[in-house]
């Protein structure tokens, strides 16, 4: 059983108009650059992209977006995205925003096997119009559902050949719960490595999500908000 | 004198307890780490996913995967830990975080917030706002008394969309210090320098509660 | 002649497909390790919290630190991971371990499965078993056909207490190859070699559905 | 703030009679032994004690039964133990039992702020009987909740004085879940380091779960099924 494949071109095979994808990262940090990179040279498009933020307009996901291959965005926070903003108040794109925990937790549970949990955030807001609540020990809670996503999309900083993987700092983020759910999970690692050169103690995803796995050719990784203090 | 936003942040800053984990929201919030009381220990966890931040880094030690919740880059502290996004609001939702600092548009005199959307205008979205506000048990919202246009943000009732009901605790604004009490109302707690309670009163919609005696913000 | 431990083992072997993630429950399940085929990868997982066993130990080389769910001394192969105790039932729960082995004292004509408490006798606990055989896709089940006192295993309904419900899709015992059917009753696939289909027909008290042609195990 | 305890006997204090307490490890492995010890040498009794096994005759949580300091235990599986056989029988021991992973996610859930959730295990059997049942996507599920523990006691490998934690090997098990879910948490770990020692990529439990940290005198980590191959 092999999961390494030599590209990003040929990790995305199966991905089809109109599929629901999740991708890892929140801002710029930790996003799969390179698979990002090798859709928007797809014709693919009207897809649902489950994703913390929507990247800027020249990088991450807002690359997708200047091709009008999304059609819907399921995410935490859009931040500064002109062209997602105009696409999204002429009606384009469609936009369902969740709380960040929220989305943390229904990503996982979607990878555990957990249909459902309940969780306080969003009660008496409009994110919990429709949906269950519930009392439990005098504090009110909203019920939360699981995702279904065919294809998950994560970057990690080091796999190997059996999948396994380990991100770096804070560009773990959403990663290893996205790779939890993806009925097929991609990962793209800037460097891979032979199984047994990762210590099985510090792996933070098994290598039992991950189904295809590559190096990535470049990674540019650009900082949002460089913010510096004096020497 | 009102208070500028380091005045705020420094009142924020004594609330805090040795040996508190804290979140701070973007904004004002960010300011209270800058003013950490000498000979006590906090730790700064960021909803991204660390635990321990440290200062932001020197130029050239910028690292990309090392940001906070704002996207800016930072550094970490001894002890420090990275972990998911899961784990990182069990932290938040489970209450281990004991101090969330967050702004906020509209507060009611019931503890409701409104701090992420204004109908009519572009949404960005809420990120980890909801989950603080619903989990935290000591919520501190720091914010000016008044909008651009003058009127008050300590309101009845809100009128935006709410990010959470029933969970604010203390206010710190540019001219007091209130808490909201358990009965519904501000408890004027304190003023700011030079500030008068008529001032106050005259800034807050939302029923004002005062003591026989209320203090002077001392910094 | 009916098949021994091993037998089964190895007929259980057969089901395994190039890069499946297996679960062996202990006893009879566990010697399925044995006879993986040749040229096929099959990483086994323990609910305690790894993936990527190995064989066992040699003696001087037991880490207490190092065990599987039945409390042995294992080791691991290269490409090995530990996880906690959420996380690996996430795995099992969220249908990443694509088959699961077990034992079982009783199945029934509709798959489901009773293997973890006698009434009136000690209760040791279901372990992880609950979890199992509520979360696989494909489970089979590795046991003998009829218990100690002679009477069949595979019945029209449970008598004892149930670990799990309309779960079973394949048994392997001594005597025979069975599927559950969908539509209930045991369809029975191979007979060992030497064992007649009226041999298992009399030992089995729930529907068995015998097709035109029954083939002998192979192994 | 420190964190760090002197002993074992120091660590426990707070503990009552009648209290509920969590205790990490699977069989002997990975259990913290310095402060069952500890607990044994206290006339602490009535103790509920969720674990996810009790120990053996002479060692483990076996120690409390011998000397009856425990009423009730929640457990997944009980094992090969004589006088908690015989507790039980008498009646003096109430026991519990609960499927592992829902023990494992019930643990993780009091920690992580989620009141209840969904599982499939034990749908069906007796583990579900007078609980709430739905379905989901054509499959049926039984609702749980989470726990309400004071205290906490994991055993580690390495910690920090700030409370971060590393596990070794298959000793990880429910010692993470159950350090998120105490509302004071004791570690005890093998080896005890300054703060910034550990890579904080690598660490299992960040230091924000643990309230109260100490290098353990001895362990003696029992193994319970000792098994070779031949050479």
């Amino acid at each position: 059983m092999n999961k390494v494949v030599n590209s990003a071109e040929e990790a995305i095979k199966g991905i089809e108009s109109g599929m629901t994808l999740m991708l890892g990262g929140f801002g710029l940090c930790g996003i799969p650059e390179n698979c990002i990179e090798a859709l928007t040279k797809t014709d693919i498009s009207g897809l649902t992209c489950i994703s913390n933020n929507a990247g800027v307009d020249d990088f991450g996901l807002g690359l997708l977006l200047q091709k009008k291959q999304i059609k819907k965005m399921i995410s935490s926070y859009v931040g500064e995205n002109k062209e997602f903003e105009r696409q999204m108040l002429s009606g384009e794109l469609d936009v369902e925003l969740i709380p960040q925990g929220t989305l943390a937790e229904r990503c996982r549970a979607t990878g555990a096997g957990i249909p459902a949990f309940f969780t306080p955030a969003g009660y008496g807001t409009e994110v919990a119009e429709g949906k269950e609540t519930r009392e439990f020990n005098g504090k009110m809670y909203v019920m939360e559902h699981a995702f279904d996503a065919p294809f998950a999309i994560v970057k990690a900083w080091k796999g190997d050949t059996e999948g396994n993987l380990i991100f770096k700092a804070t560009a773990r983020n959403f990663n290893p719960l996205m790779a939890m759910a993806g009925k097929i999970t991609i990962a793209e690692v800037e460097e891979l490595v032979p199984a047994g050169e990762l210590d099985p103690n510090a792996i933070h995803t098994p290598g039992i999500f991950v189904q295809r796995i590559f190096q990535g050719e470049k990674f540019e990784k650009r900082i949002e908000q460089r913010t510096t203090r004096q020497a | 004198m009102a208070l500028d936003k380091n005045g705020i942040a420094k009142r924020i800053a004594k609330e805090l307890k040795d040996g508190y984990y804290v979140n701070l929201g973007i904004g004002i919030p960010t300011l209270v780490a800058n003013h950490v009381p000498e000979g006590m220990t906090v730790e700064f966890q960021s909803e991204n996913g660390v635990l321990g931040m440290g200062p932001f880094p020197v130029e050239g030690e910028e690292d990309a995967d090392l940001i906070n919740a704002g996207k800016q880059t930072i550094t970490v502290k001894d002890g420090a830990s990275f972990f998911d996004s899961a784990m990182s609001f069990a932290m938040i939702r489970g209450q281990h975080v004991q101090l969330t600092v967050l702004g906020a548009m509209e507060v009611s005199e019931n503890g409701d917030i409104a701090n992420w959307k204004i109908p009519g205008k572009m949404v960005k979205g809420m990120g980890g706002a909801m989950d603080l506000v619903a989990s935290a048990e000591n919520i501190i919202v720091a914010m000016t008394h008044t909008n651009k246009a003058g009127e008050s943000k300590l309101l009845k009732s809100c009128s935006l969309p709410l990010t959470g009901v029933g969970c604010v605790k203390k206010i710190v604004t540019d001219l007091a210090v209130l808490e909201v009490s358990p009965d519904g109302g501000f408890i004027l707690l304190e003023v700011a320098p030079g500030v008068t309670v008529e001032e106050v009163k005259s800034k807050t919609e939302g029923k004002l509660i005062v003591p026989d005696n209320v203090s002077e913000v001392a910094l």
